[in-house]
């Protein structure tokens, strides 16, 4: 048997693009290659998850795994690889933080289900098909994963040794993280692999005094090429977000999208770009600050683009008690069941 | 200039009482290009008496003007009776601050059929209107026959100028004097201009209503006032019609018309006595227009102050 | 909506050291009663409220959270105040998509004279909260997984079962 | 033990006037009475009316013509130093007052109530039924007097005999009786 | 190992606390909190016996922090502090759970939630303690010199104090002399002293102490710096005339041909040159060229007064000049404005001749004033044969100012004994309420009575020249009700007098900005503690004195102006100032240089360090409001004492009872 330290990559709820950014290490792929035994990497190479089952506790030096907990195979895919892998590592926003997924949280699954099988103007059900997860046919019961209310991230499932952070991280995250695992000089369990700073450390861009009259969608203005996007007027989530990426987004005239996640002490990524936004704002009056945050829709959808799983509130309100007469709330094990069926 | 139009609401004083005024202002109205549209099937204001009876359907016979001119498309709302202004504009007003006052006369509208939202008419007094929305330049230039001359006294009442301060200062406003000097009137300084006429106390009270309309015509005529210009029916109608009375009461001989401001704007306009429903007035206007001089009076130089007199303070010009 | 005089609810408070907090002494001083429902946190200003504090409280079951500085103008630090009322604006919106009715979290003004209108504050606060009802949000995230996972069988295992 | 107290007329005054409440803030410094236009003929000043309201006088308060002499031009209300809407809470004393039973007492009422009658009656005011109506009932001196006035009102074309109607009269008609009813639970809750 | 060790100590402040707050039973509740090593409760924690309590404990039990939950830490928090270190504990490692007034005093009837509160504010304080730590005083060297901004009579006062105590003093002045409003009265109630009499003196000595520094026809420009270090930059206008040469002879402005009214000295009711002095006995002596309304800047042609002036003087190119300096502290003491009487136009006043302002009475009366102390109807020779006085003109009216202006009521009395003592009229005063609350002022209102001035108790409704009867007319009619009769009456006179309310000057908020003062709802300067604290302000070392903290007479404003003075010359003496630590600081090897909190300290203490792309607190600087901690994105704004850890420790021991079932859970977490 090899004696090289074997690596797993796994993709739970999420598009992908991590499993090809592990790819945009070109070259250096085959360094990887080299040096590690890749026991299981389901995109790229056969393998079965009995394989998996089958390897001792811990048998699995590495695991990258990138996406969401979105459903209940994610939830066993993490719980197993957990299991057998000695450092599991949060690979990717998604994995981090809920990533794009995550923003589903701000939805209930009969919402999705209703707007998915049902509202949307190219479905075509006509006959009103919803997805259960066990379904009766001649041939014997069939199943489906049970998709979940809420979406996770990795750590609210299972234990998570280390973050990587980005949608998808930078080569130069990856790089590190590999070399770091590598040579040894992984850092204190739980560590986030990147800066300490934020975004705004690397982006070149000149910044000023920050005053803020009115907030422009990007498609609305030209940016000055030199200057701060948010003097601008123009969203960017550099400010709270980590650096590591080389501030892409800001470079090229689009205002960082948040996606490398909270810096180190943020226990809220969203709740630190919305209080240095709202102090930029340039107003001292409720009604001139309503006006000028009336030019930024979505708030809660902008700061909480990658990361909305991750943040002190998780997701939106579930129950109708809120704001209704304060009825008991469903108790958990209904809202579990519920996820059958089409109520 | 385009043509403008406006809801109109001219209460039951101007149906006969002061039917000269609901003559004016339509002659007005129609060679300034406005169109007024009456509120169709309106209802009294109640005036000052029905808020004493009973509030409640006090404020729902208003609201249900207010709730018509809605009804019937009404941004603006122009009254030109100071007590109708006050009583459609104070309903609304506190239909809006008051939300369970509003709930209360929406129940009664109700029963009518009717609902009312608050905030969605925009009361507005005829002669603010013409100011604001015509202007004193536009106003000027069609000025055809300047009231050289005449000395006249711009006298606004209570109703109007306050409570709610809509016309300025509820002390002395001045919108009403810089239109009569836009109709190359002299303005004379009138301490009085926002005293009330005594309303309703000719019905109750002879010697105090006597009393109140006595001060008002000798104060104007001492100011050198040959004329009272006024924009309520009710002032015109204490000024007018008891000012015989008045004089009796208090052996005095003043001779001092009142009349309604459209009217004198008509007159400034080029408009003839009848069309203006001259004659309707008990203190004749016919020496009036006798006055009316074809050239601008010379300019007198102000009287030169004793050398050791001490400077009065600078008034700041009124908006 | 019903009134739930009953159900008392968590108002997690944030005060400023210079008005708002000495209103609330003065309440105390002048024994102005009011429901005992507010927990309050004295900040040095409002200025120094962290959106983060207000996610922290909901997050831990406050069923409000009452945030009170200096009138604006007269904040003893000139203009934290006019920063909290953006910081505020902005989380309320953020908060509405959360699904949380605005009247969870509220931002007043009272200067250290007004222990009166401290307390009205509280109590207004409270009844419109006891016709909210209970947040509870914690509730929204079960620590327990849905998914219940067994353990596979490693290969010993196997081995050894088949062994036996 | 514990009686149960009806409102004082203070309260209930106050209570039922927008803005009510600040007559609690009264200074007593006159500027109401001072601004009268009628202060002259009232037996107590405003100013008075409200220290007698206050102290519990409310029979005096009552009994007294000054609600009935406010004219309602508003100089107190703009003037006051403590913004108390003194005119709004004038017509509520004459509410009060006639719901009280202080009612005959006033001609003012009486005015008051035969404009209101023509009103509920045509949705528009009549002056020739309502100054022969009310001074033939009220004044009869008075009115042979205001009749050469009505005369020459009549000749100065200012005055007509026949009393206009609004159309929807019905529709008018119960607006007003739901407000009454309306009011009148008012009062009694 | 984590030696932690934290004391609690519930006091039951007599019956105060423990009559309504369960003690004995928070106190052991307390006792079984993580890391708690002792929870007491006690009689009065605040006596001798409880703070020795407190530091046996410490000495003996090895404590590290201390908790008390009594009352209002803004009552006893540096009580205990003291306690904590006299035991030898860092004072900052301590906090305090204020059960008294938020808690016993508030919910007397509700047992149960006020002993629930009490709990969760412990937890909260003891969740919060233990993320405190120990921080040192910050201490800075004092510049000796002060900045006085205003030459009224509270300036010259605070002036001369700390420049007799030896320390110099900068006294900035914006018009061309100082003396304030004082200079400009007649008499001063309730001796009736000439004013001038007891002002020039001062005022000289001012002009002339080596210690002064005077900068008149001067504005503070910028301030920027701190408590014992601020940098000064002030415009001195250009004069035109040149001070060395000048002799004050007064020939320019006799030959000079442009008479001006002159709207500040004589309060509009007497006249200036375009060169002018504002008074004979103005310091400095030297007059200053108005060039608004000069002929030779207004056309080129005339310089009178350059041909005229023996001395050569006349400098029509002088130019601004900019002074820079340093001081220690500063004093504002920039005085008030008058209510302006034509805001109620029902008095007249502007539109009728004979109403006259307060102002204008003292110029009328004073000897120096344009009818030469002859009181006199505006045609400026009649002598009225009466007079009323009107009260409380713009104030103690929620239509224009709702407080009382605290002068008038003096200063009408004063009016009433100069108008009959000069004219013989007849004086009728119309107040609301009579205040003559200070030392002998009780005693000059009852010689004003028996002077024979009629009072009515009313307000004034209205002043009017439309008289009704043959009596009134032609003269100025004074409308109110008596209300100690209940009748309306109106008073025919031939001269008002009305006693203005008191303002704080048009620009005090921008002033205030400036200086790092705030103004309260009247806008006058709001000082540190209404009671306790009246001089100083929210920033250290800026004090304020005299009438723009808020309406004042003469005696007080002198006081306050010695007392500003002492409270800079007690911050001198001692040569370094300590300051509370709580503090922002910026870690910037962390920060990434965003700039989020540049435009929002309101002291200016954040700079941005270009070269390194970092910004930095200067501490001295920063008041420690926290506004930029809470909006630093990044986390490296630390704010002591009340960092993001302590504050949200604090949340999570605030909501023990109800996030967990079990009390220490969640503390537990947070304090891992």
């Amino acid at each position: 048997m090899s004696s090289k330290p074997k690596l797993a990559l796994y993709w739970a709820s999420s598009c992908g693009g991590c499993e090809i950014a592990v790819l945009g290490l070109h070259e250096k792929i085959l360094d990887v290659a080299a040096h590690f035994d890749i026991v299981f990497w389901p995109c790229v190479m056969d393998a079965k998850v009995a394989d998996v089952e089958a390897l001792d506790n811990g048998e699995i030096d590495v695991c990258l795994f990138n996406g969401a907990i979105r459903n209940d195979d994610n939830a066993h895919m993490a719980h197993l690889l957990r299991q057998k892998s000695k450092v599991l590592v949060a690979f990717g926003s998604c994995a981090f933080g809920g990533g794009i997924p995550g923003l589903a949280n701000l939805t209930s699954r009969d919402q999705i289900f209703d707007w998915v099988y049902y509202q949307s103007p190219s479905t075509d059900n006509p006959q009103s098909v919803w997805p259960k997860p066990h379904v009766k046919v001649d041939e014997g019961t069939l199943t489906l994963p049970t998709f979940w209310n809420t979406v996770k991230t990795l750590a609210q499932v299972v234990p998570v040794d280390y973050f990587v952070p980005g949608c998808p991280p930078e080569v130069s995250t990856i790089e590190a993280a590999v070399n770091a695992i590598v040579s040894g000089t992984l850092p204190p369990p739980g560590s986030v692999i990147g800066p300490d700073t934020t975004v705004c450390d690397e982006c070149p861009r000149e910044k000023n005094m920050k005053k803020i009259k009115r907030f422009y969608r990007p498609q609305e203005v030209i940016p000055d090429p030199n200057a701060c996007l948010l003097d601008q007027g123009l969203f960017c989530a550099g400010i709270a977000t980590r650096a590591g990426c080389g501030a892409r987004c800001p470079q090229v005239g689009m205002g960082c999208r948040g996606c490398y996640g909270p810096i180190d002490r943020d226990l809220d990524h969203g709740a630190k770009i919305l209080t240095a936004i709202a102090s930029a704002v340039d107003a001292n009056t409720p009604e001139e600050v309503e006006a000028i945050l009336d030019t930024l829709p979505d708030p809660a959808g902008t700061f909480y683009r990658y990361h909305l799983p991750h943040s002190l509130l998780r997701r939106k309100e579930l129950s109708a008690a809120n704001g209704s007469n304060g009825q008991a709330k469903p108790e958990r094990a209904e809202m579990v069941a519920a996820s059958g069926g089409r109520p | 200039m385009t043509s403008r139009s406006y809801l109109y609401y001219p209460g039951c004083a101007l149906q006969h009482r002061s039917h000269a005024y609901e003559v004016a202002n339509q002659a007005v109205a129609a060679e300034l290009d406005i169109e007024l549209v009456e509120l169709d099937d309106w209802n009294c204001c109640g005036a000052t008496e029905y808020f004493t009876i009973n509030r409640l359907p006090a404020y729902a016979l208003v609201a249900r003007n207010l709730a018509l001119a809605a009804g019937q498309d009404g941004g603006d709302l122009l009254a030109p009776c100071s007590a109708c202004f006050l009583n459609l504009y104070k309903t609304d007003r506190h239909m809006k601050q008051y939300p369970a006052l509003a709930a209360k006369v929406n129940k009664a509208l109700d029963a009518g059929n009717l609902h009312y939202e608050p905030g969605t008419v925009r009361v507005r007094h005829l002669l603010e209107a013409i100011i604001t929305d015509i202007g004193l330049d536009e106003l000027r230039a069609r000025v055809r026959r300047p009231l050289y001359g005449l000395n006249l006294a711009a006298y606004y009442g209570c109703l109007i100028a306050r409570p709610y301060p809509v016309f300025g200062s509820p002390e002395q406003p001045t919108m009403m004097d810089r239109l009569l000097e836009a109709l190359g009137a002299n303005v004379v300084p009138f301490s009085l201009k926002t005293y009330c006429c005594g309303g309703h106390m000719t019905q109750i009270s002879e010697e105090s209503a006597f009393e109140m309309i006595h001060r008002l015509i000798k104060n104007a005529a001492e100011s050198g006032a040959d004329a009272l210009v006024t924009i309520c029916p009710m002032c015109q109608l204490n000024l007018d019609i008891y000012q015989d009375a008045a004089n009796k009461h208090y052996e005095t001989n003043y001779f001092v018309p009142a009349m309604f401001f459209t009217q004198t704007i008509g007159l400034a306009l080029g408009l003839a006595p009848d069309q203006l429903a001259f004659g309707q007035e008990f203190v004749s206007f016919a020496a009036l227009i006798e006055k009316i001089q074809d050239a601008p009076p010379p300019r007198t130089r102000p009287e030169r102050r004793p050398k050791q007199a001490l400077p009065m303070p600078a008034m700041p010009e009124e908006v | 909506m019903s009134d739930n005089r009953s159900f008392k609810p968590v108002i997690v408070g944030f005060l400023c050291n210079w008005c708002s907090y000495r209103a609330a002494d003065l309440a105390g001083t002048s024994r102005v009663g009011y429901p005992a429902t507010l927990r309050d946190i004295r900040i040095m200003c409002t200025g120094r409220l962290d959106p983060t504090f207000v996610l922290r409280a909901l997050q831990r079951g406050a069923d409000g959270v009452l945030i009170m500085g200096c009138h604006p103008g007269q904040c003893h630090y000139q203009e934290g105040n006019y920063k909290a009322i953006r910081r505020v604006a902005l989380l309320k919106r953020m908060l509405k998509q959360f699904g949380i009715d605005e009247r969870r979290v509220q931002l007043h003004w009272a200067s250290a004279a007004q222990g009166v209108l401290f307390t009205e504050t509280v109590s207004k606060m409270t009844q419109e909260l006891q016709a909210l009802g209970p947040l509870d949000w914690p509730h929204n995230w079960p620590n327990e997984d849905p998914y219940v996972y067994t353990l596979p069988k490693t290969k010993q295992e196997a081995a050894h079962e088949q062994q036996t | 033990m514990t009686a149960i107290r009806t409102p004082t007329l203070y309260q209930q005054v106050v209570d039922s006037t927008p803005d009510g409440h600040r007559l609690d803030i009264c200074l007593q410094c006159g500027t109401c009475g001072g601004s009268c236009p009628s202060g002259g003929d009232m037996q107590h000043t405003p100013r008075e009316i409200f220290a007698l309201l206050r102290a519990g006088y409310d029979d005096e308060v009552l009994r007294s013509n000054t609600p009935w002499y406010c004219v309602s031009c508003y100089a107190c209300t703009v003037r006051c130093p403590q913004a108390i809407p003194i005119t709004d809470l004038m017509y509520t004393i004459k509410q009060q007052a006639i719901a009280r039973g202080y009612y005959d007492q006033h001609a003012a009422a009486k005015f008051s109530e035969t404009f209101v009658g023509f009103v509920e009656q045509r949705g528009r005011s009549f002056e020739f039924g309502l100054a022969t109506r009310f001074h033939l009932f009220h004044h009869p001196l008075q009115s042979i007097r205001l009749g050469m006035v009505g005369l020459n009102m009549l000749r100065h074309n200012r005055l007509a005999l026949r009393p206009k109607s609004i159309r929807q009269m019905e529709q008018l008609a119960a607006i007003l009786n739901k407000a009454k009813e309306l009011a009148a639970k008012e009062m009694q809750a | 190992m984590d030696d932690r060790r934290v004391g609690v100590y519930v006091c039951h402040c007599g019956h105060n606390i423990a009559g309504t707050v369960d003690v004995e039973q928070v106190a052991e509740w307390a006792q079984r909190l993580p890391y708690v090593a002792v929870a007491r409760h006690f009689q009065f924690m605040c006596a001798s016996t409880g703070q020795e309590l407190i530091e046996e404990d410490v000495r003996e039990l090895g404590l590290t922090h201390v908790v008390v939950a009594s009352c209002s830490p803004l009552m006893h928090e540096k009580t205990f502090r003291n306690a904590c270190q006299r035991a030898g504990l860092n004072p900052f490692l301590f906090a305090m759970a204020n059960i008294r007034e938020h808690a016993s005093w508030v919910h007397p009837n509700d047992r149960d939630g006020a002993t629930a509160k009490a709990k969760a504010l412990i937890s909260a304080a003891v969740s919060r303690v233990l993320r405190q730590n120990e921080l040192e005083p910050i201490r800075v060297n004092i510049h000796p010199a002060t900045l006085i901004v205003g030459g009224g009579i509270a300036g010259i006062q605070a002036a001369l104090e700390i420049a007799d105590a030896g320390h110099h003093v900068y006294l900035v002045e914006r018009e061309p002399s100082i003396g304030g409003h004082m200079a400009m009265f007649d008499k001063t109630f309730p001796t009736l002293d000439c004013a001038a009499c007891i002002l020039t003196p001062k005022m000289f000595d001012v002009g002339t102490h080596p210690n002064v520094t005077l900068l008149t026809y001067s504005e503070v420009e910028n301030v920027e710096g701190f408590v014992g270090n601020f940098q000064i930059r002030v415009r001195q206008k250009a004069r035109r005339v040149i001070e060395d040469l000048c002799t004050g002879c007064g020939t320019c402005w006799e030959k000079c041909p442009i008479k001006v009214i002159d709207e500040v000295f004589e309060a509009g009711l007497g006249y200036r040159k375009a060169i002018y002095r504002p008074f004979p006995q103005s310091v400095p002596k030297y007059p200053v060229i108005d060039v608004e309304n000069c002929t030779y800047f207004r056309t080129g042609k005339c310089r009178m007064c350059e041909k005229s002036c023996p001395a050569g003087a006349i400098d029509f190119d002088m130019e601004d000049r900019i002074i820079e300096f340093e001081v220690g502290n500063i004093i504002l003491a920039t005085g008030y404005k008058l209510f302006d009487c034509r805001r109620i136009p029902q008095y007249g006043y502007g539109r009728l001749p004979n109403v006259y302002t307060s102002l204008e009475f003292e110029r009328l009366t004073n000897a120096a004033g344009p009818t030469g102390g002859k009181v006199t109807l505006r045609d400026g020779e009649t002598e009225p044969k009466s007079v009323a006085i009107i009260h409380c003109v713009g104030s103690r009216d929620r239509n224009y100012n709702r407080y009382c202006s605290a002068i008038c009521c003096m200063s009408s009395l004063k009016f009433a004994h100069l108008v009959k003592e000069k004219t013989g009229a007849e004086v009728y005063n119309f107040y609301i309420d009579m205040r003559p609350i200070a030392k002998e002022y009780e005693e000059f209102y009852h010689r004003i009575l028996e002077e024979g001035t009629h009072f009515i108790r009313g307000r004034v409704a209205e002043i009017t020249d439309a008289a009704h009867t043959a009596e009134e007319e032609g003269k100025t009619i004074v409308v109110a009700e008596d209300t100690l009769l209940g009748r309306q009456r109106r008073i025919p006179v031939d001269m008002v007098i009305l006693a203005a309310g008191l303002e704080p000057q048009a620009d005090a908020a921008e002033i205030g900005r400036m200086f790092g003062v705030g103004c309260g709802t009247a806008g006058f300067f709001t000082e540190r503690h209404p009671k306790l604290d009246p001089v100083a302000t929210m920033t250290e070392g800026v004090y304020i004195a005299g009438a723009c903290q808020g309406p004042k007479d003469i005696p007080d404003t002198v006081a306050q102006g010695a007392a500003a003075a002492a409270r800079v010359l007690g911050v001198i003496s001692q040569r370094e100032v300590t300051l509370e630590p709580i503090r922002a600081s910026i870690d910037e090897s962390r920060c990434s240089g965003c700039r989020i909190c540049n435009a929002l300290c309101p002291y200016n203490a954040i700079e941005y360090l270009e070269a390194e792309g970092v910004s930095r607190v200067n501490a001295a600087m920063c008041k420690g409001c926290g506004t930029c901690v809470a909006a630093c994105p990044s986390h490296v704004i630390t704010g002591a004492h009340f960092t993001f850890e302590q504050v949200m420790a604090e949340i999570d021991g605030i909501m023990v009872d109800v996030y967990s079932e079990s009390p220490t859970a969640p503390l537990a977490e947070i304090m891992a």
